[in-house]
C-alpha cells in the first residue's frame, strides 16, 4: 500500500520536475517542452489513426522478431545442449557471432532490405536470438547431476530424458531468456524503426523531429517507455506464473 | 552478566498477530555456559536476535553487562546457524576472521596475532588462505567460531550452530565449544533444539515452552566439569537429566496442541 | 579429448563457413553481396593505422568514458537506492519507466540539451548503459543475505568497510550481469550517437560508406565492429572471471555436493 | 552434425524468399492494376507524389501506388535495386554517387528544383543575427552544419563560397540532422547552417540571417532531386515505367500550379503544423529534368572530390 503511494509520488515528482524545469528556464522550453504540453501532444497523437498504425507496426515487428528468435533459440539451444559434439564444433562460431552488436547490421539491412519492417525484424531476431540461446544452453547444462544419473540408471531413452529431465530443468532459464529477449527485442524494434526508417514508433519520432515538433517527439518517446513498461510487467507476470508452477511441481516431487 | 526480563515479542504483519515470545525472564551469570532448548518453532531464534540487539522486543528488556540493549552491543558476538550464509564468500578464511577487527580499528600486528590464535584454536591453522566454499560445512562453522573468538567478546551467542553438520563433526565441534569457553572465560548462551547437546554442553539448561514462549524449566547440570563424548554420555546422571528435559519438552508440545 | 582435436573442432566450422562464403561469393556481380575477397581487400585498404587513429580510437575513447561513467553512477546510485527501502519505493516506477525507453530515442533529446560534441556522445552512452547497471545493483544490494547483514551488525562492521566488503561484494554477481548488458548497449550507442551527428568515429564512417554506396568498405566496417564487440566481450569475461572467482568457485563446489 | 546450420540456412532462405515474393507489381494478371511501391522521404520535396496519388493520377493509369517513407537516399537506392520498391526518390548527388559505383539505376523524371530566385528559395544558408559572417566567403575556416556530409548540401555551400570569391575548400562541415541545426547555431556550436523548409521558416522566425541561397548559387534551376527506378524494371516492364512517369509528370505539374493543395497535403504525411505550412516557401516542380544543372552538379561534385571520375549522365538520365 505504502509502496504504491510512494511510487506514485515519485512519478508525480518526476512529472512535476519536467513541468517546472522548462518553465523556469532551466532547459529551453522550445526543445524541452513542459510535461503538460507533452501530455497534450500525447492526446493529440492518440486521436490520429497514423499513431495507432505505427504502434501496431512496432508491436508487430517486436512480436514477429521475438517469435522467430525464441523458436530458433530454443531449437538451436536444445540441439546444441543435447549433443555435446555439436556444441564443441559450434562453440567458437557462437562465441564470435554473439557479441557482434546488432547495430553493426544496420547499414547492412538498410542496403539489403531498405526501410522495411523486414529490415528491423532481422535486427530484432539477431539481438533477441542470443539471449534465448544462451539461457537455453545454461538451462540444459544445469540439469541436476543426481537427476541425470537417476535417469541413466533407469535407462530412460533420449526422448524421455529430454521430456522429463532436460526440459523441466531448463524451463526457468527459457522463461528468463524469453523475458530478456522480449525487452531487447522491443528496444531493437523501436531503434530499428528510428534508424532504418521502417514503419513504427521510431519512424514517427523521426518524422516528428524532422517536422520540428518537439512535444510530439517527447510524447512518442513516452509511448515507447510505456510500451516497455507494459512489456516488462507482462513478461514478468508470465515468468512468475510459469515458474510458480515449476517450483510447485518441484517441491511436490521433492517432498 | 546477561539479564532478560519480561521479554515479549509479537510479530504483526498483514493484520496477523503472532506472539513469538510470551514473557521471558532469566539471567545468565558472567562466565557461565547456559543452553536454551525448546521445541521447534518456540521462538528460540527470536530470543537470540532480541538479545543480540538485532530485533526490537515488543515489551521487556535485555541488559548486557548492565546496559540496556537497543542495538548490537559491543563485546557481543554471534555464531549463526547458517554458516554457509554468515561467512563472506568472497573473502579468504583469514580475512573473514579479520574483518570485525578491522572494523574495530585494531592495529595490523595485533589483528594478525588474534587471527592466527583463533584459527589455531579451532584447528584451522593451515586453512588461512582458503575460501570458505573450499571447506566442508563443519570447517566453515569452525571459521565462524574462530571469527567470534578473535573478536574477544564478553558474551557469545550461538544459534543452533551445529544443526546443519553431520553427527561426527558435531561431536568434535561440541568439544571444541567447551574448550573455547573454558579457555576464554566468556559468557556463553547456546541455543539448540537438540536435548542431548544441551545437556552435554551446558552448566545449566533453560527449557522453553512452545509459543507463546515462557520458561518451562531451568535446571543446573551437575555433571563433572571435564566432559567426554564417551563417558559423559554413558553417565546415568546424563541419562536422567536428558530424560527430565525431554519430558518437559513433550509437555510443552502437548500444551500447544489444543490451541 | 586431446588438445589438437579440440583445436580442430574449434576452428573447423568457422573455416568451413568462411570458405563457403568465399567460394559462393567469388565472381558475384550483385553489388549488395560483393565477393569476400573484395571485402577482405577493402578491410586492409580501409582500416589503416591512420584510419584506426582517426576513427576507431575516438569511438573507443567515448565508449570507455560513457561506460565508465555509467558504471560509477549506476553502482553509486544503486547502493543508495537498494539500501533504503523507502527511496526504492519512491524511485522504482520512474526508474522502470526510464529503463523501458529504448536508449536511442533519447539521442535527439540529449542532443538538444548538450549539443553535438563528445560530451553529448559520452552522455548518450552513459544514459543508456546506466539502467541495467543501476537496476541490477539495486536488486543485488536488496537481495543480499540477511544473515550476513546481521553478522555485520553484531560485529560492528559499518560504513565504508560494510559497503566495500558486504554490500558491493554481495551484489557483485548481479552488478556484473548488469555490466554485461550495459556493455552491449554501450557498443550500440557508440555507433548510434555517431549516426546522428559526428565528424569522426566508427559508426560515422560505416554510415558514410553506406551512403556513398561503397559496399565492400561498408562490409569491412561491419566486420570491424564485430571484431570490436568480440574483443570487448573477451575483456569483460576476463574481468568477470577475476572479480567473481569466489562466486564461480562457490557454485562449482555446490554442484559437487 | 549440420542440423543447426541447416535450420539457420532454411530460415535465411525463407526470409529471402518472402523478401522476393513481396516485390510485386512486375507481372500483374491482365486487367489488374499494378501494385507499385515507391520509396520517398517524408519532406516537403515529395509533396507532388502524395498529391498525385490523392488526385488519382496514378490510379487512372492503372497503378495502385503505395508510398513508403524511408530514412533517405542511402536506404531507398538499394531497396529499388533489389526490387523492394519499384520507384524511389533521391537527391541528385546520391544518384550520381550510386551510378558511379555501378548501381543499375535509371532516372524517370524530375523530383524538385530550387526556385532559382536568390533569397527566395526553399532552402538557405543561415548565420546568427549578430554573426560576424556577412557573406559566404567569410565561411572559410568556419564550420557549417550539413544534414549529410559529402552530398548535395556540401556541394552547394561550397558553390556559394566560390561564387562569393572565397576558397570553397576552406569550409568545414559537421554532420547534423536538419531539426538539430537551429539549436546548434543558436548555441554557437556551428557557425552556419544549411536548412530546408520547414526549418528555414523556423530559422527566419528565430531571427537567423540568410546569407545565401546555395541551391541557386550552385546552378540556375538546379535539379535537387529526382525519381528513379532500376534498369532491370525499365527493361522488363517499360510500359509500367512509362505510365508511372506520365503520372508523375502530371503530379509535378499539378503541384507546381496548386500551392494550396500542396500545403494541405503536407499535413497528411508530415507533422508540420498548419501555421508553418501556410508560410513556408515551396520548391519548383518542373516535370523535366534539367540536364544542364545535373551536369553542373556532377562537375562540382567531381571538383570537390565526391566523384572520382566524370559522370556518365546518358545512362542515368532519361
Amino acid at each position: 500500500m505504502n509502496r504504491t503511494v510512494l511510487g506514485l509520488l515519485g512519478l508525480v515528482t518526476f512529472g512535476g520536475l519536467l513541468e517546472v524545469a522548462p518553465r523556469v528556464g532551466l532547459v529551453p522550453a522550445q526543445y524541452a517542452p513542459p510535461s503538460s504540453r507533452i501530455a497534450a501532444a500525447l492526446a493529440e497523437q492518440a486521436r490520429q489513426p497514423q499513431f495507432w498504425a505505427a504502434l501496431g507496426d512496432t508491436v508487430q515487428t517486436w512480436l514477429t522478431g521475438l517469435a522467430i528468435a525464441v523458436a530458433a533459440g530454443l531449437a538451436v539451444g536444445v540441439l546444441l545442449g543435447a549433443v555435446p559434439m555439436l556444441w564443441s564444433v559450434t562453440a567458437t562460431t557462437v562465441e564470435f557471432l554473439r557479441p557482434i552488436p546488432s547495430v553493426a547490421l544496420i547499414p547492412l539491412v538498410v542496403v539489403l532490405y531498405g526501410s522495411t519492417i523486414r529490415a528491423t525484424v532481422v535486427l530484432v531476431v539477431y539481438a533477441a536470438f542470443w539471449q534465448v540461446l544462451l539461457q537455453v544452453l545454461h538451462g540444459v547444462a544445469d540439469v541436476d547431476p543426481v537427476a541425470r544419473d537417476t535417469a541413466r540408471v533407469y535407462r530412460l531413452g533420449r526422448w524421455a530424458r529430454l521430456r522429463y529431465l532436460v526440459w523441466p530443468s531448463a524451463l526457468p532459464y527459457v522463461v528468463t531468456g524469453v523475458r530478456l529477449a522480449a525487452s531487447v527485442a522491443l528496444i531493437l524494434a523501436v531503434t530499428g524503426s528510428l534508424i532504418v526508417g521502417s514503419p513504427g514508433l521510431g519512424k514517427e519520432i523521426e518524422v516528428a523531429r524532422q517536422s520540428g515538433a518537439a512535444p510530439a517527439v517527447y510524447a512518442l518517446v513516452v509511448v515507447t517507455g510505456l510500451l516497455g513498461v507494459v512489456a516488462n510487467v507482462a513478461t514478468r507476470a508470465i515468468e512468475r506464473r510459469v515458474l510458480a508452477w515449476h517450483t510447485a511441481v518441484r517441491t511436490e516431487v521433492g517432498a | 552478566m546477561l539479564e532478560v526480563s519480561g521479554l515479549r515479542k509479537v510479530y504483526d504483519s498483514h493484520g496477523r498477530r503472532v506472539e513469538a515470545i510470551g514473557d521471558l525472564t532469566f539471567t545468565v551469570p558472567d562466565g557461565s555456559l547456559t543452553c536454551v532448548v525448546g521445541p521447534s518453532g518456540c521462538g528460540k531464534t527470536t530470543l537470540l536476535r532480541c538479545i543480540a540487539g538485532l530485533l526490537q522486543p515488543t515489551a521487556g528488556e535485555v541488559r548486557v553487562q548492565g546496559s540496556l540493549v537497543s542495538g548490537p552491543p559491543a563485546g557481543l558476538a554471534v555464531v549463526f546457524q547458517e554458516y554457509g550464509r554468515s561467512l563472506f564468500h568472497w573473502l579468504r578464511v583469514r580475512e573473514n576472521v579479520e574483518l570485525p577487527l578491522k572494523a574495530a580499528r585494531m592495529p595490523k600486528s595485533r589483528r594478525g596475532e588474534l587471527v592466527a590464535d583463533a584459527l589455531d584454536a579451532v584447528g584451522l591453522a593451515d586453512a588461512h588462505s582458503a575460501y570458505p566454499w573450499q571447506l566442508s560445512g563443519g570447517m566453515q562453522q569452525r571459521v565462524a567460531i574462530a571469527r567470534a573468538i578473535a573478536y574477544q567478546p564478553k558474551v557469545l551467542l550461538m544459534d543452533e550452530p551445529f544443526a546443519a553438520v553431520d553427527a561426527q563433526t558435531r561431536a568434535d565441534l561440541e568439544d571444541l565449544i567447551r574448550e573455547v569457553w573454558r579457555r576464554l572465560g566468556v559468557t556463553l548462551l547456546f541455543v539448540t533444539h537438540d536435548i542431548d547437546e544441551a545437556v552435554y554442553l551446558g552448566e545449566r539448561v533453560i527449557v522453553l515452552s512452545a509459543s507463546p514462549t515462557r520458561v518451562a524449566d531451568d535446571l543446573p547440570i551437575d555433571l563433572p566439569d571435564l566432559r567426554d563424548q564417551l563417558t559423559t554420555r554413558a553417565d546415568p546422571r546424563f541419562t536422567e537429566l536428558r530424560g527430565r528435559v525431554y519430558a518437559q519438552i513433550q509437555k510443552a508440545k502437548a500444551e500447544r496442541t489444543p490451541t | 579429448m586431446t588438445f589438437v582435436r579440440r583445436i580442430i573442432l574449434a576452428v573447423a566450422l568457422p573455416i568451413t563457413l568462411l570458405g563457403l562464403w568465399w567460394f559462393a561469393s567469388e565472381g558475384s556481380t550483385n553489388y549488395l553481396w560483393p565477393p569476400l575477397s573484395r571485402i577482405l581487400t577493402a578491410f586492409g585498404d580501409t582500416w589503416t593505422a591512420e584510419r584506426l587513429r582517426a576513427d576507431v580510437v575516438p569511438s573507443l575513447t567515448r565508449l570507455a568514458a560513457g561506460y565508465g561513467l555509467a558504471v560509477i553512477a549506476g553502482i553509486a546510485l544503486g547502493v543508495l537506492i537498494g539500501g533504503a527501502p523507502r527511496v526504492r519505493a519512491f524511485t522504482e516506477p520512474v526508474l522502470e519507466f526510464m529503463r523501458a525507453i529504448p536508449p536511442p530515442v533519447l539521442v535527439p533529446i540529449i542532443m538538444l540539451v548538450l549539443g553535438l560534441g563528445d560530451t553529448m556522445k559520452i552522455v548518450v552512452i552513459a544514459s543508456g548503459c546506466v539502467w541495467p547497471i543501476l537496476l541490477n545493483t539495486v536488486e543485488g544490494v536488496r537481495g543480499r543475505d540477511e544473515v550476513l547483514d546481521d553478522t555485520c551488525r553484531t560485529y560492528g562492521i559499518r560504513g565504508g568497510l560494510r559497503v566495500r566488503h558486504l554490500v558491493l561484494r554481495a551484489a557483485s554477481p548481479q552488478i556484473l550481469t548488469g555490466a554485461r548488458q550495459a556493455l552491449s548497449i554501450a557498443i550500440i550507442l557508440m555507433v548510434i550517437s555517431e549516426l546522428f551527428a559526428a565528424e569522426n568515429g566508427l559508426g560515422f564512417t560505416v554510415m558514410q560508406f553506406s551512403r556513398g554506396f561503397q559496399i565492400p568498405e561498408m562490409w569491412s566496417g561491419v566486420f570491424l565492429l564485430g571484431l570490436i564487440g568480440v574483443a570487448l566481450a573477451a575483456v569483460y569475461r576476463l574481468v568477470e572471471a577475476w572479480l567473481l572467482r569466489w562466486y564461480h568457485g562457490q557454485r562449482l563446489s555446490r554442484r559437487e555436493w | 552434425m549440420r542440423r543447426p546450420l541447416v535450420a539457420l540456412f532454411t530460415a535465411a532462405a525463407l526470409l529471402t524468399a518472402t523478401a522476393c515474393s513481396s516485390s510485386g507489381g512486375e507481372k500483374p494478371a491482365a486487367g489488374q492494376p499494378d501494385n507499385v511501391n515507391a520509396g520517398v522521404i517524408a519532406i516537403v520535396d515529395v509533396a507532388p507524389i502524395y498529391l498525385g496519388k490523392q488526385q488519382g493520377f496514378f490510379s487512372k493509369r492503372n497503378i495502385n501506388l503505395t508510398l513508403t517513407t524511408a530514412q533517405g537516399g542511402a536506404a531507398i537506392v538499394p531497396a529499388v535495386v533489389s526490387g523492394q520498391y519499384q520507384f524511389g526518390f533521391s537527391n541528385s548527388i546520391s544518384l550520381l554517387l550510386a551510378a558511379e559505383k555501378g548501381l543499375p539505376l535509371k532516372v524517370v523524371c524530375n523530383g524538385n528544383n530550387s526556385t532559382g530566385k536568390d533569397g527566395e528559395d526553399f532552402a538557405g544558408l543561415f548565420v546568427k543575427a549578430d554573426s560576424p559572417i556577412k557573406s559566404p566567403k567569410d565561411l572559410v575556416g568556419k564550420t557549417v552544419a550539413a544534414n549529410t556530409l559529402k552530398n548535395i548540401v556540401e556541394v552547394s555551400v561550397r558553390a556559394s563560397v566560390k561564387k562569393d570569391g572565397g576558397d570553397p575548400a576552406g569550409v568545414k562541415f559537421a554532420e547534423l540532422p536538419f531539426p538539430d541545426q537551429l539549436p546548434a547555431l543558436q548555441a554557437g556550436r556551428v557557425d552556419a547552417i544549411f536548412v530546408v523548409e520547414p526549418f528555414q521558416a523556423a530559422a527566419v522566425a528565430a531571427g537567423a540571417k540568410k546569407i545565401a541561397s546555395s541551391y541557386v548559387d550552385a546552378g540556375p534551376n538546379l535539379t535537387v532531386a529526382m525519381y528513379f527506378t532500376s534498369q532491370q524494371l525499365e527493361s522488363s516492364n517499360p510500359d509500367l515505367v512509362k505510365r508511372f512517369t506520365e503520372a508523375m509528370k502530371e503530379s509535378l505539374a499539378y503541384a507546381d500550379s496548386h500551392p494550396d493543395d500542396v500545403r494541405a497535403v503536407l499535413g497528411t504525411y508530415t507533422q508540420i503544423s498548419a501555421d508553418v505550412r501556410a508560410k513556408l516557401t515551396l520548391p519548383k516542380w518542373p516535370a523535366e529534368v534539367d540536364t544542364a544543372s545535373v551536369q553542373t552538379l556532377a562537375d562540382l561534385a567531381q571538383s570537390y572530390g565526391l566523384l572520382t571520375k566524370p559522370a556518365n549522365l546518358t545512362d542515368l538520365l532519361p
